[in-house]
C-alpha cells in the first residue's frame, strides 16, 4: 500500500499547503518599510485573503518581515527575535536597503547586507515596496513553500558558526551569546 | 457496545463543535471583513491555520505547567461540552448530559483559565502574567451577572439541571422570555466570556502583545485554537440550551447558536477596548443590576 | 491589582502596541505607571551625517525617510531653510501646490492616525477604514508626485512636475468622498460612548506649562492654546490663506487624548476645505525656479532655520553652509523629539499601562523622526 | 459623562450597514491596478540614445548606478561606451539621475514588482534587461524639468551694423557671472575630451571656473594648450559638437570658458605668475622647429618647459601661422596671440622669424644642428580655380588676402566682392570685405547647412549683410581692362551621391548668371608647400603621401630625427588638432630623445 | 518688526554687555547674538522668564574643523513677539564642555545628550544614561565632520560584491585617448 516515503510526502504537502497558506507575519517595523504594511493589510489591499495576518509576538510568527535597513541596535533584537520564533520560520528582505544597503550605503549605523546575518527567503525590492510588491512578494513565498524549498531556518542552523561570526563582526560583545532565548 | 457508541458519540460531539466553531469563526472573519469594506481570508481560513500551527515544530520549554496549560484549556471545554446536552429530545450525542448540573458546569469552565493561568505564569513573559491578571479579574466581572442570571434560573424553577430547564421551556415557553431580566444580564456576560472587543483586554495585542499565550506558540497555539472553538461552541449551546429551550435538530441549533453567536461578534466590531477598570465597572454596573433584578423577579414570582 | 510590587514592564521596541521601532521602559506599581523612560535609536541611521557627505540636492532625496508617515512637510522645512540661505525666490504656483501638497499629507497622515488611535484601542475597524480610504490620497499623490510613499517632491526653488491633466477633478472627487467618509468615521469613533470614556482624562497635559514644555501642534491646542505655526510664523500662502478664511485653527481645552482627538478630527476637515481652496484659486505660471547644475549649486555661508506645521506639531529644519556645494551641518527638529521623551516620560506617570500606545499614538509619536 | 451612554452604545452600531457596500478591495493578483502616468517604477534606459554620460551615476546619492561596458555598444566620439547598471539594493527610487539625464534616455518605468530569491540578480542594466520597459515608460524628464540648463548663457555681441565698421572684436566674452553660470551647465562627463584633437582637460578647468577659481583653471588650460586664448577665440569646437548637454539643449561654451578664463590673465607676466610652470633643468638636447604655427609653438613650448633647447625659423616676421595672418582680427585680436608668444619667450624658447627655412637657411642645416626637428609648416599654398580669369587683377586668394590685411596693409576691394567657396577662410574673407565698405556675395556649390564653416560664422556673416548664394558654381570671371568685371556662375542642383556620400551639386545647363563685381577672392582650399625638403638627401627618407607628411603614432615621419604636425600632418585642418600634433610630438622627442639617451 | 528685533537686541545687550556679535538683518523674523559660553544659562533665564521666550524651539551644533571650534546654537521663540532667537556660543574642539541648561527647559536635557553623543560635548551637571541613540559605540562621536562615515561602514559592514568591473565614465574616456590628468587638477574631476 502505501510505503514510508510516499505517506511522508502527503504529510509533507498537506504541511506545505497548510504553511502556505496561513502565514503569521510578526508585526515588527524595523525600519521606514513599515508604512506600507498598513495598507497592505488594511482593506484597500487586504493580505488578509492570503491567509496572512499579523502575530504579536515571536513565538506565534511564522514570518519576519525586515521592514527595511536594520540599525546595529535593532539587529541584535531581530536576531534574537528570529531566534525566538518556531520553526518553520521565513525572512522576508524588504525593501533595497536590506540587499545592498539602499540608501543607507555609507550610514555608520545600519547593517547593509542582510543574508550575511539571517537567511532570507525572498527579497522584496522597491523604496518603498508598493502593497502589490509586497503581496508579490508573498506570493513568491508561498510557491517557494509549497515547492519545499523555503528552507531558511535549516540553512541557519547548518551555518550558524558563519552567522554568529558575522553577527559579531556588527554588534560586538553583545552579541546574543545562546540560541534558545527564553524571557 | 453502549459504551462504544457512547465514546464514538462524544468523539462525534468533540468533531462538530470544533467544526461548527471554526466556521463560526471563519464567518466572523468574513463578516469583519465585509465590515471593515474588504474581501476577506476565505471561511476555511482557521482549519487550515490550526493545521499549520499543528504542523509546526515546538521548541520552547518553560515549565511542565507550560506544556499543560493548553491540555488544561482542551479538557475544560471538551468537558463542559461533553456535560451539556446538545439536541433536545434527542437520543444522538447524549454523552454526559443527563449529569449536567449548572454549578458543576460554572467550575468546569473557569478550570481552562485557571490551567492557562498557571501555563502562562510560568513562562515568565510580563505580558502574560499582566494578561493573566486582567483575565482574573475580567472573570470576576462578567461571572457576577452570570452567576445571578444563573442563580435566577435556579431559584424560578428550583433545579440545576440543564436538562430539566430544557425540559421546563418545553411547557413554559423560552426562558428568555420567562425571565428577560436574567436573559440581558447573560447576554452581558457573555460578551465578557468571548473575549471579543470591548472586553478583550486579556490579549489586547496592542497593550500586552498578546498576554497570556505570548509564549505559546506552534502546537501549543493550535490547541489552543481548537480548545477556544470548541469553548466557543459549547457556550453558544450552553445559552441556547438554558435560553431558548434547546434545539430539537441540528439545523436549528446552528441557527440558534450563529444568532447568539453575532451578538459579541458584531458589538465587538464597532466597539473599542475597555481599560481593565473600566471592563470591571461595567459587570458590575447595568449587568449586576439586571442581575439582582432578575434574582428579585425570580424571587418574588 | 492592588499588588504594591513595583515590576518594570518593556514596551518594545517589538511590540505591536508600539508606534514604530522604539522602546518605553516602564516602572509600573500594579496597573499604575510609576516611572517611564523612553529608549530609542532602534532607527537611528545617521540621516545628518549622511547629509553633510552630499550635496544640496541630493541631500534632499533622504528627506522623505525622516518620517515616514507624513514625509512632506520635512521635504518643506528643507526647501524653506535652503530657500531662506539662498534667498531664492519660490514662483506663486508652486506655492499653490507645495500647499496641496502639504494638506494633502495632513490628511493621508491624519487618516493613519485615526487608525493608529483607534487601534490602539482596539477598535480594528476604524483603522481597517481611514488607512484604506488613505490609499485614496496616496493615489492623488502617486499622480501627481509619481510616489506613492515616498513623495521627493517639494525640493528647493519649487516643485518637481507641475499638476497632471484632470487632476483637479479627481482630486475634488476624492475630497467629496472623504467627507463623506468622515462622518462615518464620527458615528463609529467619536460618537462611541466607550472611546470616549477610554479618552476622556487620559494623558493630561497641565496648559499652563505646555508651551515650556515644549508642547507643539494638535497637543498644544488641544490643551486650548492657539498655537499653529502656519498662522504664527507662516510660510508659503497659509497667512494669506488664514487672513481670507480659508481655514480656521481651532483650540480645544482639556489636554487629554480626547481633546487632541477633536482638535484632528477638525483639522482633517480643514484641510479638505484647503485643498478646495487651492484647487480653485491655483494661479497659472512657473512651478519651479530652476536651480543651477545641482553638482556646481553652492550656497552663501551662513545658517537658516525653517519652521513647518505638521500634523504631529512643529517641523523644523537647521542648516548650516560653508560656502560648499555641500552642507555643513543640517539639524532636523522634529515634534515628537520632545513629545516622545520627556513630555511622554511626564505624562505617562499616573496613567494605565493599557494607556501607553494611546497616548503615544495621541502625541503623534514618529520615532525615525527622533533619531533620524 | 451619564452613567449609561444609550446613545453612544447604539450609534456606532449603525456602521454595520457598511456590510452591505461592495468591498474596495483590489484582488491584486487578479486585478492589477493601472499605476498613475509618472509613476517612479523601475528605470529605462534607451541604450541608443544615451550616450555613457555618467551624469546618472554621480548624481546617485546611493551609488547605485555603475557605468560599464554593454555588449554591442562600441565607444565612439561623444559617446563613452558605457551603459549605466543599475544595483537596486540601493535605488531608492528617487529618480534624480533621469532628472539629470542630459539626453533623456534614462527613464522610469510603471513596472515596480521586482522580486527574487537571488539577492545577485538585482543588478541589472536597464534597456539590456528590460528591452520591452519602452512601453510602460512613465517618469521622464523634458528640457523643462530637467535639472540641467540647456539654454546657454548668451553670448554678448558687437551689433552686425557696428562690426562692418571696424576690426573691433565682435565676441565680447562672458564677465564672471555669465561665466560661473555657463560653466555650471557642465555636468563634466569628459565626453568632450575625447572629440578635443588635444585632449584639453576641459571638465576640469570648466569646474575650477564654475567654483569661483579662474586661476586654476589657467593653469589647467596650460596644461597641454599654450595657445588657450586662441583657441578661446577661434577654436572649431569639436568639443561641443559632442558636448552632452547639445542632444536636448545648446552645449555648453566650452570656448568662450576658456576665452574667459584665460583673459583673467591680462599680460604674459601674468599668465607666468598664475601657470608658474615647472621648467626642468637644461637636458643639453637641442630642438628646431620649422613653422611657428600652433603645432610649431605649442612644440617650442613644452618642450622648453622639458629642459630642451628650442629654437624656432619662422618666415614671417610674426609668430602663429595662419593664426596670425589667415585670421581677421576681428576674431583674433594680435595683442591676444602676442601675449602668448611673449609668455613663450619667457620660459626660454628662442625664436628666429623672417627666415625662411630652404631660402635664409637650408633645411640640412638645421638638421645636422639639432638633435631632432620639429616640421610644423602648414598649409600655405592656395588651391587654384581652375577657371578662366583667375588671374585678372581684383581676382585673388583669399589666404593671400587675408594674409595682406591681417600684416597690416590698405587693401581696395572695390564696390563689391565675390568670395568663392564655403569654409571658414571664405567666411572670413567675406567678413574682411565687408569691413572694408563693399558689398559680398558668397558662391557656394552646395547648400548652406553643407557649408564647412561654423554655422556661427555664417550667421554673424548674414548678419553682417553678406549675401550667400547656394548651389553656384562659377564658371568665369569676366574682366574688363585686366580688371575683374563679373562672375559667371552656373546654378546647380543637389542630386544623390550614387556612392552613398553626402550629395552632390550637379550644374544646370543653361542657369549661367553674372553678377558684376569689382574683386573676385577663391577660398576653395590650401596644400602643402615642401620645397624647402626638395635636397635628394630628404626627398625619399621623408615619405609624403597626399600631399601630407606620414608619421607614426608620436608625429615621427620616417626619417626618426624628424618630427611633422600641423596641417601638413592631419586632415582636421584646425588650431586645435596642430597644437595636438605639437604637443604628441613633445613626448614623441621626449622618448625619441631620452630613450636613446639612456 | 524692524522695531521689535532692535529692540530686543538693545534691552540684552543692556543687561548681558557680554554680547560680542549681533545680526537682525534678516528679511525675515530672526535675531543673531554671540556670547561666551558661560553666560549662555543666564541670557537663556533671561529671555525666557523676562522676555517671554518660552518656547524652546532648538539646540544644536555646528563643527567648524578647520577653525577649530564647535558653535552651539540655542534658537528661541517667543509666542508673543513671534520672533526667533538664535543664541551662539563658540566652543573649544578640544576640550567641548559647557552649563547643562535643563533646568530651564526640561526638553533640552535630551538636546544634550544628542550632542553629547553626537558631537563629544560635555554638559556640566547633565544628568541622564550614558547612551541616548547609539549602543556600545566605540569610535569618534559620530557627528564630528572628521569622522569618515563611509570608511567606517566600509569596515564594519559588508557590501555586496559584483559591482567591482564598474568604471569612471571620465578615467574610461581619459584612458582610452592617452589623456593625462595632472595631479592639481584631479580635484576638480567629478
Amino acid at each position: 500500500m502505501i510505503n514510508d516515503k510516499n505517506s511522508q510526502k502527503i504529510v509533507d504537502i498537506i504541511q506545505n499547503f497548510a504553511r502556505k497558506h496561513s502565514l503569521f507575519v510578526l508585526a515588527y517595523g524595523t525600519g521606514c518599510g513599515a508604512i506600507e504594511i498598513p495598507p497592505t493589510m488594511t482593506s484597500r489591499y487586504d493580505a488578509e485573503r492570503f491567509g496572512i495576518r499579523g502575530a504579536a509576538t515571536p513565538r506565534q510568527a511564522d514570518v519576519l518581515l525586515i521592514t527595511g535597513y536594520l540599525t546595529t541596535k535593532t539587529v541584535k533584537r531581530v536576531i534574537r527575535v528570529y531566534e525566538q520564533m518556531q520553526d518553520p520560520k521565513y525572512v522576508i528582505g524588504f525593501g533595497s536597503c536590506t540587499i545592498n544597503g539602499g540608501m543607507y550605503w555609507d550610514s555608520y549605523n545600519t547593517i547593509k547586507v542582510l543574508d550575511r546575518y539571517l537567511p532570507v527567503d525572498i527579497y522584496i525590492n522597491g523604496c518603498m515596496p508598493r502593497p502589490e510588491a509586497v503581496i508579490e512578494g508573498f506570493i513568491k513565498l508561498q510557491k517557494k513553500i509549497m515547492e519545499g524549498r523555503a528552507e531558511g531556518a535549516k540553512h541557519y542552523k547548518e551555518n550558524l558558526e558563519w552567522y554568529r561570526a558575522n553577527q559579531k563582526k556588527v554588534l560586538g560583545p553583545t552579541t546574543p551569546h545562546i540560541q534558545e532565548y527564553n524571557w | 457496545m453502549d459504551f462504544l457508541i457512547k465514546t464514538l458519540g462524544a468523539i462525534a460531539t468533540i468533531i462538530v463543535a470544533f467544526i461548527v466553531g471554526m466556521l463560526y469563526m471563519g464567518i466572523n472573519r468574513k463578516i469583519t471583513a465585509r465590515v471593515q469594506n474588504r474581501v476577506g481570508p476565505p471561511v476555511w481560513q482557521n482549519y487550515i491555520d490550526a493545521l499549520k500551527l499543528v504542523s509546526k515544530k515546538t521548541s520552547v520549554h518553560h515549565g511542565v505547567m507550560q506544556h499543560l496549560a493548553p491540555a488544561f484549556l482542551m479538557i475544560s471545554s471538551m468537558g463542559t461540552l461533553l456535560f451539556i446536552p446538545i439536541l433536545r429530545g434527542q437520543s444522538w450525542f447524549p454523552n454526559l448530559s443527563y449529569h449536567g448540573d449548572l454549578i458543576f458546569i460554572l467550575y468546569f469552565m473557569v478550570l481552562g483559565s485557571l490551567g492557562m493561568a498557571l501555563g502562562a505564569g510560568q513562562t515568565g513573559n510580563p505580558n502574560a502574567a499582566i494578561g493573566i491578571t486582567r483575565g482574573l479579574s475580567q472573570m470576576v466581572g462578567f461571572e457576577i451577572p452570570w452567576v445571578m442570571a444563573l442563580v435566577a434560573m435556579m431559584i424560578q424553577y428550583h433545579t440545576t439541571s440543564i436538562s430539566d430547564l430544557m425540559a421546563i421551556q418545553q411547557q413554559h415557553g423560552w426562558l428568555m422570555f420567562q425571565n428577560p431580566l436574567a436573559f440581558l444580564a447573560a447576554i452581558l456576560a457573555m460578551l465578557g466570556m468571548f473575549r471579543y472587543s470591548p472586553f478583550d483586554i486579556v490579549g489586547a495585542p496592542a497593550e500586552l502583545a498578546s498576554g497570556p499565550i505570548s509564549e505559546f506558540g506552534g502546537k501549543y497555539l493550535g490547541l489552543m485554537m481548537s480548545s477556544g472553538s470548541i469553548f466557543a461552541f459549547t457556550k453558544l449551546t450552553l445559552y441556547v440550551d438554558l435560553f431558548m429551550g434547546g434545539a430539537s435538530n441540528i439545523v436549528v441549533l446552528l441557527i440558534e447558536t450563529f444568532t447568539l453567536y453575532l451578538i459579541p461578534m458584531l458589538y465587538g466590531l464597532v466597539s473599542p477596548r475597555y481599560r481593565t477598570e473600566q471592563a470591571i465597572r461595567y459587570f458590575w454596573g447595568w449587568p449586576t443590576v439586571l442581575g439582582l433584578a432578575a434574582l428579585v423577579y425570580s424571587v418574588v414570582i | 491589582m492592588a499588588r504594591e510590587k513595583v515590576t518594570t514592564l518593556y514596551l518594545g521596541p517589538q511590540h505591536p502596541g508600539i508606534t514604530g521601532n522604539m522602546m518605553v521602559r516602564l516602572k509600573v506599581k500594579g496597573d499604575t505607571i510609576v516611572g517611564a523612560r523612553t529608549e530609542v535609536g532602534y532607527l537611528h541611521r545617521g540621516f545628518e551625517k549622511l547629509q553633510e557627505r552630499r550635496n544640496w540636492l541630493q541631500a534632499f532625496t533622504i528627506l522623505c525617510r525622516f518620517c515616514v508617515p507624513e514625509p512632506d512637510p520635512v521635504e518643506e522645512a528643507y526647501a524653506l531653510a535652503v530657500e531662506l540661505l539662498e534667498g531664492r525666490e519660490v514662483p506663486e504656483r508652486a506655492k499653490y501646490i507645495r500647499v496641496l501638497v502639504l494638506e494633502m499629507a495632513r490628511i493621508a497622515s491624519y487618516l493613519l492616525w485615526y487608525g493608529g488611535q483607534s487601534g490602539s484601542a482596539g477598535l480594528y475597524t476604524m483603522g481597517q477604514w481611514s488607512v484604506g480610504d488613505r490609499n485614496y490620497i496616496l493615489d492623488l499623490f502617486e499622480d501627481l508626485t509619481g510616489g506613492r510613499v515616498y513623495h521627493m517632491f517639494i525640493w528647493p526653488g519649487g516643485v518637481r512636475r507641475d499638476l497632471p491633466k484632470g487632476f483637479k477633478d479627481k482630486a475634488m472627487k476624492v475630497m467629496d468622498y472623504l467627507e463623506k467618509r468622515l462622518d462615518d468615521y464620527d458615528t463609529l469613533l467619536f460618537e462611541n460612548s466607550i472611546f470616549q470614556k477610554r479618552a476622556k482624562g487620559v494623558g493630561i497635559i497641565d496648559k499652563n506649562k505646555a508651551i515650556e514644555w515644549g508642547v507643539v501642534g494638535p497637543p498644544l491646542r488641544g490643551c486650548g492654546i492657539k498655537s499653529d505655526i502656519r498662522i504664527d510664523d507662516p510660510y508659503e500662502i497659509y497667512g494669506e490663506l488664514y487672513e481670507k478664511g480659508v481655514f480656521e485653527v481651532h483650540p480645544y481645552e482639556g489636554g487629554d487624548v480626547w481633546a487632541r482627538a477633536l482638535v484632528r478630527r477638525f483639522e482633517i476637515r480643514q484641510s479638505i476645505k484647503i485643498i478646495r481652496y487651492v484647487l480653485d484659486n491655483i494661479p497659472s505660471g512657473d512651478f519651479y525656479n530652476k536651480i543651477p547644475n545641482p553638482h556646481k549649486w553652492t550656497l552663501p555661508k551662513g545658517d537658516a532655520y525653517s519652521r513647518v506645521e505638521a500634523t504631529r506639531g512643529e517641523i523644523g529644519f537647521f542648516v548650516a553652509s560653508d560656502g560648499s556645494n555641500k552642507p555643513r551641518r543640517t539639524h532636523m527638529r522634529g515634534a515628537a523629539y520632545v513629545h516622545a521623551i520627556t513630555l511622554l516620560e511626564n505624562i505617562l506617570i499616573g496613567e494605565n499601562v493599557a494607556d501607553v500606545s494611546f497616548i503615544m499614538n495621541s502625541l503623534g509619536t514618529c520615532p525615525p523622526e527622533i533619531e533620524r | 459623562m451619564s452613567f449609561f451612554n444609550l446613545r453612544g452604545t447604539l450609534k456606532p452600531l449603525t456602521s454595520l450597514k457598511q456590510f452591505a457596500k461592495k468591498p474596495h478591495t483590489i484582488e491584486f493578483p487578479l486585478e492589477v491596478p493601472e499605476t498613475s502616468p509618472r509613476y517612479r517604477g523601475l528605470h529605462y534606459n534607451n541604450l541608443d540614445y544615451c550616450i555613457g554620460c555618467g551624469n546618472c551615476s554621480t548624481i546617485c546619492q546611493n551609488a547605485a548606478i555603475d557605468m560599464v561596458p554593454v555588449e554591442g555598444i562600441e565607444p565612439k566620439k561623444g559617446d563613452s561606451g558605457l551603459r549605466p547598471r543599475i544595483d537596486n539594493g540601493r535605488c531608492c527610487w528617487c529618480a534624480l539621475c533621469v532628472e539629470v539625464c542630459p539626453t533623456g534616455s534614462l527613464s522610469l518605468t510603471k513596472d515596480y514588482i521586482f522580486v527574487s530569491e537571488d539577492p545577485d540578480e538585482f543588478l541589472w542594466t536597464p534597456g539590456v534587461d528590460n528591452p520591452d520597459g519602452i512601453n510602460l515608460i512613465s517618469f521622464t524628464s523634458s528640457p523643462e524639468t530637467s535639472l540641467n540648463e540647456y539654454q546657454r548663457v548668451p553670448m554678448r555681441e558687437l551689433d552686425g551694423s557696428e562690426r562692418v565698421k571696424s576690426f573691433a572684436e565682435v565676441v565680447l566674452g562672458y564677465n564672471e557671472d555669465e561665466a560661473r553660470k555657463e560653466a555650471q551647465r557642465c555636468i563634466s562627463c569628459g565626453l568632450c575630451t575625447e572629440a578635443c584633437p588635444d585632449h584639453m582637460h576641459i571638465p576640469e578647468y570648466i569646474n575650477a571656473i564654475a567654483q569661483g577659481n579662474d586661476e586654476d583653471a589657467i593653469r589647467i588650460i596650460y596644461d597641454n594648450n599654450p595657445l588657450p586664448e586662441m583657441c578661446g577665440k577661434v577654436c572649431t569646437r569639436r568639443c561641443e559638437e559632442v558636448c552632452a548637454i547639445a542632444k536636448r539643449g545648446e552645449p555648453v561654451a566650452i570656448r568662450w570658458l576658456k576665452r574667459y578664463a584665460t583673459e583673467r590673465a591680462i599680460n604674459a607676466d601674468m599668465i607666468k605668475e598664475i601657470v608658474n610652470p615647472e621648467i626642468l633643468p637644461p637636458n643639453g638636447y637641442k630642438v628646431g622647429i620649422v613653422g611657428a604655427g600652433p603645432s610649431g609653438l605649442t612644440a617650442g613650448y613644452y618642450l622648453a618647459l622639458r629642459g630642451f633647447d628650442v629654437t624656432i625659423y619662422e618666415a614671417h616676421d610674426k609668430p602663429g601661422g595662419m593664426t596670425m595672418y589667415g585670421i581677421p582680427k576681428y576674431r583674433l585680436p594680435l595683442e591676444s596671440l602676442m601675449k602668448q608668444v611673449d609668455y613663450m619667450k619667457k620660459v626660454g624658447v628662442k625664436f628666429h622669424f623672417n627666415t625662411k627655412v630652404g631660402k635664409d637657411i637650408s633645411f640640412e642645416e638645421i638638421y645636422e644642428k639639432f638633435d631632432a626637428v620639429f616640421v610644423g609648416v602648414g598649409f600655405g599654398k592656395p588651391w587654384t580655380l581652375g577657371i578662366e580669369g583667375e588671374d585678372l587683377e581684383g581676382s585673388s586668394q583669399a589666404v593671400y588676402f587675408l594674409e595682406r590685411i591681417n600684416s597690416g596693409e590698405i587693401i581696395n576691394v572695390g564696390y563689391k566682392v565675390v568670395v568663392i567657396g564655403g569654409g571658414n577662410v571664405a567666411i572670413d574673407a567675406a567678413r574682411v570685405s565687408r569691413r572694408l565698405g563693399a558689398e559680398v556675395v558668397m558662391l557656394y556649390r552646395r547648400r548652406v547647412e553643407d557649408m564647412p564653416a561654423d554655422w556661427e560664422e555664417i550667421e554673424g556673416a548674414e548678419a553682417e549683410g553678406v549675401e550667400i548664394i547656394p548651389q553656384a558654381i562659377p564658371i568665369k570671371i569676366h574682366g574688363e581692362n585686366g580688371k575683374v568685371k563679373a562672375v559667371e556662375y552656373l546654378k546647380a542642383e543637389m542630386v544623390p551621391d550614387p556612392k552613398g556620400g553626402r550629395p552632390r551639386p550637379q550644374p544646370i545647363e543653361g542657369s549661367n548668371t553674372i553678377i558684376e563685381c569689382s574683386s573676385v577672392f577663391a577660398a576653395i582650399g590650401q596644400q602643402g608647400d615642401y620645397s624647402f625638403i626638395d635636397e635628394s638627401k630628404f626627398k625619399d627618407a621623408i615619405k609624403i603621401e597626399r600631399g601630407r607628411f606620414i608619421v607614426n603614432e608620436i608625429q615621427q615621419t620616417t626619417l626618426e630625427k624628424v618630427f611633422a604636425g600641423g596641417d601638413a600632418v592631419n586632415r582636421t585642418a584646425d588650431a586645435i588638432s596642430a597644437i595636438a600634433d605639437g604637443y604628441r610630438a613633445v613626448r614623441g622627442i621626449e622618448k625619441f630623445l631620452m630613450g636613446k639617451g639612456k | 518688526m524692524e522695531e521689535k528685533k532692535a529692540q530686543i537686541l538693545e534691552k540684552l545687550q543692556k543687561v548681558f554687555p557680554e554680547i560680542s556679535e549681533t545680526k537682525n538683518d534678516f528679511p525675515y523674523n530672526r535675531v543673531d547674538l554671540r556670547i561666551e559660553k558661560n553666560k549662555i544659562p543666564a541670557i537663556l533665564f533671561y529671555l525666557k522668564d523676562e522676555m517671554g521666550y518660552k518656547h524652546l524651539v532648538h539646540i544644536t551644533c555646528v563643527d567648524w574643523l578647520e577653525e577649530g571650534k564647535f558653535e552651539v546654537i540655542f534658537i528661541v521663540w517667543s509666542p508673543v513677539d513671534k520672533i526667533k532667537v538664535f543664541v551662539k556660543t563658540f566652543l573649544d574642539r578640544n576640550n567641548p564642555v559647557m552649563d547643562n541648561v535643563d533646568m530651564i527647559w526640561r526638553q533640552a536635557n535630551t538636546y544634550e545628550r544628542e550632542l553629547r553623543e553626537m558631537f563629544g560635548i560635555q554638559f556640566e551637571g547633565l544628568v541622564a544614561p550614558k547612551e541616548f541613540i547609539l549602543e556600545d559605540w566605540d569610535d569618534m562621536p559620530p557627528m564630528r565632520r572628521d569622522f569618515d562615515t563611509e570608511a567606517y561602514a566600509r569596515k564594519r559592514f559588508f557590501a555586496r560584491p559584483g559591482r567591482e568591473d564598474a568604471r569612471d565614465v571620465r578615467q574610461t574616456i581619459a584612458e582610452r585617448t592617452g589623456e593625462e590628468i595632472p595631479d592639481f587638477a584631479k580635484k576638480y574631476s567629478r
